[in-house]
């Protein structure tokens, strides 16, 4: 077993873990907590991925920004360890339960069947296809620098119009959540 | 650009109506916006080259190119007379409607003209969309009109004819959309325009419902259906002429109605003559029982409104019979038929609107004695109903004769069971008139407090040009039939494989024929 | 004059004044409104007759005159012209409805005076006349029915011209709906002729009737005139449509003298008669017209003896006449059908004056029982009646003798004809002069049982006048048409008649040369049997007037069935009117509110119902909405997975 | 596939599954859990489960645009869970609640 792979199924069983531990806590400060660790998890396997630059983010962003703004909520909430943390309709329950597991075995079987589902498909033949006809890219891109540096090119140049619509959708957002947190609360004015 | 102007002047005058900022001038603006677009519609006459079978004073521009639909009007000798008889009725209608509508005046009107340029459309459009544009457009003024203007129940009412007609509707986009692919399957370009449709050859097989004509058939064939109505699916029209108000009884009857049988004239007969011939049995046993039943519901209903719904089921019914027996006799009397009816309902409910107004009741049976104290409503009353009963030297007598001959020589069996109908239509019609105008004094005449007064000259002005009209189609009826002639003779000679071509030189100056 | 100029003035003037009365309909002035409707049809009377002279002057067989107005109608092969012509038929009928006509028109002026409606009443009346003449005159069956439909209008308008009374308006309508039945079946004789000889042109139709051949019993040309029989028997008032006519006596007087005597309802056999080529040709038919024609003869007779309404009386009297017309037609006698029609337009057009005459008198009373003896205060009425009287049972030498005898004669030696048929027409000929005996009994002679408060009087110079003329018509009217049975024996009269419509009445096949000394016995019978019918009637109702009481007390059952007419009308109301109604109500309320209607409820309702159910599916939660995303990603990826 | 290889031989296909199972944890807590502030949390990671798919798309086809997608989704998330916690708190100061339960005003 070599390092990446160990570094894999270590990371793997901990983001599965504490994504787990998200779903399951009863208290939502523990919730965040998990949620949180999680975010790092996933930052590691960006890194093990050769994703630098979108790991710093995901660290940032995330486990920073966001999962700060998460705390901050439920502390201003001061919400403890729930009776009913769970939905109780019981057919509800069962169909949604019934549903997720459907959804977790599609998918898995989906993956490892292999050969039917586009996904298998992508993942083995189209998947080497792509990898060879990007490999002059590769090349060029060999260390993190590089790969961030053409990060940076694709999103300047060929998807500009998408950054540029972010930056408008965020500045909406900034300013509509500024007006929601200033409202006195949902449209059913008394 | 007549026709063009013809359908759409009235357009033009609902959004001045709309506009129009004095109230008290309003309704003598309409008035005279009206006879001016029956000016205008008579001009066609003017125009129209009588021994042509083919489509004349032709507009063709395209609309949307892609899917080869196209603002395309003609008229032939079809529908010639439905456009002169909607451009005429509207002036009485308005006139009629002078003291009666009197809330919301404006809209009404804009309501009227709307409707009109919707019914002229549908008379005139030659491209399926188009055509279809205007169906369904005439349906929303008419909504209004009973919905705004009706009586107690007009919301139930108006919502039952709306769903009815619109079940039909949908059926037929659908079939025109199909149409529109086969256009395209034939002849390689997509086209909705019904020249092109007429020349596809659509599948038939003779025993089943699954083909292609078949289907079709009945799509366009259900829509039209209601819209006439053939029995069974007629309940609308006995609520919607109750609560509808008088004016909007009268477009109703008058016009609407034919909308029905003339797109089965123009649509399903020409497009589907294999399912047509095959399932003629179908509308003319419905026709048949559309005469009968109509008649004898008519004779038992209460309400006088009520009672000439029925009658209307009843004379549509003759409609249907001539127009699926497919010879010239049934055609033209069906044209004629169309007319008559247009005439002597839209009359005669014209004269329930007035006797309304005056009483506010239309119960039968509290009525009684009134040709003693209305004398000269009686006798327009009288009149109309001798033109519904198809006496001879009216013009419903020309029509109903026609049919019924046409439909002996086709199907004699059929004229056996229709010819019943002469007797209970007299029979209702008399009866209702017995108990109404003859007899003692019925509660709501006898009222001291509120004596009767005669029709004042505005509603005898309403009256007298529909009068003439009676008679003048039933003494002379060539000069109405000598226009359809060559329409109606090219249609059934051509029955098994319907063609329809412009007429060159009667094409609208400045439009570019071709596509 | 020009003919066709005649035509129109013969035609329009009754027209003219029909709107000139109309539009003024509400004047009283009865002497101006009397005066311009007289003249009008005057003057129609003065070109019928100008018409028939040069219809004289013509060759005997090219006595026709056409005029074509315009072209009425034309669909494909189908053309029907304004147009109309006089031959040797109708012209003897134009002359009767304008003569007759402005006989009646006149006896109206004074009898109609204090009636407010008496503009309306005139304008009624020339209205009448003029579809009258459309019918006889029309060149083509077409043009006939408007007129047969436009007289059942003028009918429907004059019975119901008292409509402020509910009964006679009902009786207006009831005329109106019972002829609709019979025009109904004349539309499909119309329908059937058309289809076999592509034309309505009556001329065509006569012309082309001999080649014509009936394949089997009930054949196209046997099914297309018994169903114009069927129109006949509505507009003439036969078995089984000859309900409305009694109660048509609704009307004012002179209506039922002009409509429902002498011209209306003869209508149906002039129709038959002027097509009598295409009927000579359907032997059944014929067949079932002569059995017809006798059973109303006899049934009406029968009905007419129990009568107490003068007017009912002659009413039953009418329908019986007719019976005897139908029985004339029926067994091939055209012409003696023709002649009877015009002897029965005099004599009965006479008689309903004359009661008319006396109804004025006695205040609006028509019930015999209270008359009596008003001979001594009314003689021109009774002595003008008299005669009447005597044309009606067949004395000779009075007009109604002759018509009647050649009908019973030929009902005997037609080869259609049959000595049942003979038997039945001698019977009701004795019923005939028995009750017209009763009626004169009860009227005019005997003990008066006039009411104290009534003083009968005669009626004035206006009124009596028509009832000279035509009581001199219906002493002279049967001359012009003596067999040749009694003209031989008298020195060679000719019958005028007989000769005048020889060229446009085909003659019965296989007829047998008469047998003089059966013909004068079979005269004898029949002028026996009448003579002793009357001599009875005068002696039960004049010397002992308590015997017919008494009679009709011993067959109680008999008498009640007969005085309430058989009770036909109850039978058409239980088995025809009320099923009607009651099923109309039936399929309205089950069919279209409880069926029809349901089912659109029923579909609405499911409709709403399916949205109720998705409705339901909103429940508010967004994790459940979420849900609905998680199965429709669960099957989606099924469905990809599976393929 | 032969289990000795799934375990030491790393492929797309780990990563993949890695990526759904998260997905599928995140969507279990939003439909189980009640608490909003819980449901905004397990939305996040049902995003960083996308992300993970992007990412190793990314690296197995060398092709940079999925980490760009990737850096679109961050936003679009930080963004999201801004809003929505927003929300929360407007919710809270309104009803002093946060049982996603109480807030069926979408029932048809």
């Amino acid at each position: 077993m070599t390092p990446d792979v160990f570094l894999f199924w270590f990371l793997a069983l901990l983001i599965v873990g504490s994504g787990l531990a998200v779903l399951l806590f009863t208290n939502p400060v523990y919730s965040a907590l998990s949620l949180a660790m999680t975010m790092v998890g996933v930052a590691a396997i960006f890194i093990t991925l050769n994703a630098y630059f979108i790991a710093g983010v995901q660290l940032i962003v995330y486990a920073g920004a966001v999962m700060v703004l998460f705390v901050m909520v439920i502390m201003l909430f001061d919400i403890k360890s729930e009776v009913q943390a769970f939905t109780s309709g019981k057919i509800s329950g069962a169909m949604k339960l019934i549903a997720v597991g459907l959804l977790s075995g599609l998918i898995v079987g989906g993956i490892i069947m292999g050969q039917k589902s586009f996904v298998g498909e992508l993942s083995k033949d189209a998947a080497a296809q792509v990898a060879e006809a990007n490999s002059a890219k590769m090349k060029r891109a060999a260390g993190a620098d590089a790969a961030t540096k053409e990060l940076g090119v694709a999103l300047f140049t060929k998807h500009i119009f998408g950054f540029e619509a972010l930056g408008v959708l965020l500045t909406a957002i900034a300013v509509g959540t500024v007006a929601l947190a200033r409202s006195r609360g949902g449209t059913h004015a008394k | 650009m007549l026709l063009s102007t013809v359908i759409f002047l009235p357009l033009f005058f609902a959004l001045v109506m709309t506009f129009w900022p004095q109230q008290r001038t309003l309704r003598h603006l309409a008035l005279g916006f009206s006879l001016v677009e029956f000016l205008i519609s008579l001009m066609i006459l003017s125009e129209f080259d009588i021994g042509s079978a083919r489509l004349q004073l032709v507009e063709k521009i395209t609309w949307i190119e892609r899917f080869g639909i196209q603002y395309f009007v003609g008229i032939d000798g079809i529908s010639l007379w439905l456009v002169l008889l909607t451009t005429f009725i509207t002036p009485i209608i308005i006139l009629a409607s002078w003291q009666s509508i009197d809330t919301k005046v404006k809209g009404f009107h804009a309501c009227l003209f709307l409707l009109q340029t919707a019914m002229i459309g549908t008379f005139l459009a030659m491209d399926a969309i188009l055509f279809y544009v205007f169906w369904e457009l005439s349906l929303i003024p008419m909504y209004f009109m009973v919905g705004i203007w009706g009586g107690a129940r007009r919301i139930y009412a108006t919502i039952k004819f709306f769903i009815f007609t619109m079940a039909g509707s949908v059926l037929m986009l659908v079939a025109i959309i199909y149409m529109m692919y086969l256009t395209q399957q034939a002849t390689g370009v997509m086209s909705a325009s019904l020249l092109e449709f007429y020349k596809v050859q659509i599948p038939f097989v003779a025993g089943t419902l699954m083909s292609q004509q078949t289907l079709l058939f009945f799509a366009f064939a259900l829509a039209f259906a209601i819209k006439v109505p053939i029995w069974p699916v007629h309940t609308w029209l006995p609520d919607a002429h109750v609560e509808a108000p008088t004016p909007g009884s009268v477009i109703l009857a008058g016009v609407m109605l034919k909308m029905g049988t003339y797109c089965f004239l123009r649509w399903v007969i020409p497009l589907f003559p294999d399912a047509t011939e095959y399932w003629s049995w179908l509308f003319l046993s419905l026709g048949v029982i559309g005469i009968v039943y109509g008649a004898l519901v008519a004779m038992i209903q209460p309400d006088i409104k009520k009672l000439v719904a029925y009658s209307s089921v009843s004379h549509m019914g003759y409609i249907i019979l001539g127009l699926f027996v497919l010879n010239q006799y049934g055609i033209t009397g069906g044209i004629y038929q169309m007319l008559n009816h247009g005439v002597s309902t839209g009359a005669l409910f014209l004269l329930i609107g007035m006797i309304y107004e005056r009483t506010h009741s239309r119960e039968i049976s509290k009525y009684g004695g009134l040709a003693g104290v209305l004398p000269i409503f009686t006798i327009f009353f009288f009149i109309i109903t001798l033109s519904s009963i198809a006496v001879p030297l009216t013009n419903g007598f020309i029509g109903e004769y026609l049919i019924l001959m046409g439909t002996f020589k086709a199907a004699p069996v059929y004229a056996y069971i229709a010819v019943t109908g002469v007797v209970l239509g007299a029979a209702y019609m008399l009866w209702m008139f017995k108990r109404v105008f003859f007899g003692e004094k019925g509660e709501l005449v006898k009222d001291e407090h509120h004596p009767l007064h005669d029709l004042n000259l505005r509603e005898i002005v309403v009256m007298v040009p529909l009068v003439i009209l009676v008679f003048w189609m039933g003494i002379f009826p060539n000069h109405f039939l000598n226009w359809t002639k060559s329409s109606v003779d090219h249609l059934v000679n051509n029955k098994s494989k319907y063609y329809l071509e412009i007429h060159e030189t009667k094409v609208a100056k400045g439009i570019e024929y071709g596509n | 004059m020009d003919h066709s100029v005649l035509m129109a003035i013969l035609l329009l003037s009754p027209f003219i004044g029909f709107l000139i009365n109309g539009v003024r309909y509400k004047q009283p002035t009865y002497k101006l409104s009397g005066g311009i409707a007289t003249a009008a049809v005057f003057i129609s009377f003065i070109c019928s007759v100008l018409l028939f002279s040069d219809l004289v002057g013509l060759p005997a067989d090219q006595r026709k005159i056409h005029v074509k107005f315009f072209e009425w109608l034309s669909v494909d092969k189908f053309k029907v012209d304004a147009a109309f012509y006089v031959d040797q038929i109708s012209g003897i009928m134009i002359l009767i409805i304008t003569g007759v006509g402005s006989l009646i028109h006149l006896f109206s002026t004074e009898y109609m005076h204090h009636d407010k409606g008496v503009t309306k009443y005139f304008s009624y009346l020339n209205l009448f006349v003029f579809n009258m003449l459309i019918l006889v005159l029309g060149d083509s069956l077409l043009t006939m029915f408007v007129g047969w439909e436009g007289v059942g209008l003028c009918s429907y308008l004059l019975i119901g011209f008292w409509f402020t009374d509910k009964e006679k308006a009902a009786a207006g309508m009831k005329a109106f709906i019972t002829n609709r039945v019979g025009d109904a079946a004349f539309l499909l004789g119309m329908f059937i002729l058309f289809s076999t000889f592509g034309t309505l042109n009556i001329q065509e139709i006569n012309s082309l009737a001999p080649t014509a051949v009936e394949t089997s019993w009930l054949g196209a040309l046997t099914l297309g005139t018994m169903f114009l029989f069927v129109g006949a028997t509505g507009k003439s008032a036969q078995i089984p449509l000859y309900v409305w006519l009694p109660d048509a006596m609704a009307g004012p007087t002179p209506v039922s003298a002009l409509i429902h005597a002498a011209t209306m309802v003869t209508a149906g056999i002039y129709m038959i008669v002027r097509l009598n080529p295409i009927f000579i040709v359907a032997p059944n038919t014929m067949m079932v017209i002569a059995i017809i024609g006798a059973l109303t003869a006899l049934m009406a007779a029968s009905i007419g003896i129990t009568q107490w309404d003068i007017k009912k009386v002659l009413a039953y009297s009418t329908v019986s006449q007719l019976g005897y017309m139908f029985l004339a037609v029926g067994v091939g006698a055209f012409g003696a059908g023709l002649f009877h029609v015009m002897t029965h337009a005099f004599f009965k057009a006479l008689m309903f004056l004359g009661s008319g005459s006396v109804i004025h008198a006695m205040h609006e009373e028509q019930d015999i029982r209270k008359m009596g003896g008003l001979k001594k205060y009314m003689p021109i009425t009774h002595w003008t009646f008299f005669l009447g009287w005597l044309a009606i049972i067949g004395i000779p030498p009075f007009a109604g003798f002759f018509s009647k005898d050649e009908i019973l004669w030929m009902s005997f030696h037609s080869p259609m004809g049959s000595p049942v048929l003979w038997a039945v027409g001698a019977l009701s000929a004795g019923m005939t002069a028995f009750y017209m005996t009763r009626l004169m009994c009860l009227t005019f002679w005997g003990k008066s049982r006039v009411p104290k408060s009534v003083h009968p009087h005669e009626s004035p110079a206006m009124m009596t006048i028509p009832l000279v003329v035509l009581a001199f018509l219906s002493v002279v009217g049967g001359w012009i048409g003596i067999p040749e049975v009694i003209g031989h024996t008298f020195g060679h009269i000719p019958n005028y008649l007989g000769d005048w419509l020889a060229p446009v009445i085909r003659p019965i096949p296989n007829l047998a040369p008469a047998d003089h000394s059966l013909e004068w016995g079979l005269m004898g019978a029949s002028f026996g049997i009448a003579s002793i019918s009357a001599f009875v009637a005068y002696h039960f109702y004049v010397k002992s007037p308590e015997i017919p009481g008494k009679i009709a007390a011993s067959i109680k059952p008999v008498y009640e069935l007969v005085f309430k007419k058989y009770l036909v009308d109850e039978l058409y109301f239980k088995t025809i009117i009320n099923p009607l109604v009651e099923i109309s109500r039936k399929i309205w309320f089950y069919i279209d509110v409880n069926f029809i209607d349901k089912l659109t409820y029923i579909i609405a309702d499911l409709i709403k119902g399916g949205g109720g159910v998705t409705r339901s599916l909103q429940t508010g939660n967004v994790q459940v909405y979420a849900m609905y995303i998680a199965i429709g990603l669960v099957v989606a990826l099924s469905i990809i997975i599976i393929k | 596939m032969p289990s000795s290889s799934f375990l030491t031989d790393i492929s797309l296909n780990h990563y993949l599954i890695l990526s759904s199972v998260l997905f599928v944890i995140g969507m279990a807590g939003v439909l189980l859990r009640r608490n909003v502030i819980v449901i905004l949390m397990s939305l996040e990671l049902m995003l960083n489960a996308v992300n993970i798919s992007f990412i190793a798309f990314s690296k197995f086809t060398q092709n940079v645009d999925g980490q760009i997608m990737v850096f679109f989704v961050m936003t679009i998330a930080a963004a999201e869970a801004a809003v929505g916690l927003a929300l929360a708190v407007a919710i809270f100061k309104r009803f002093k609640e946060v049982n996603i339960k109480f807030f069926e005003h979408l029932r048809g």
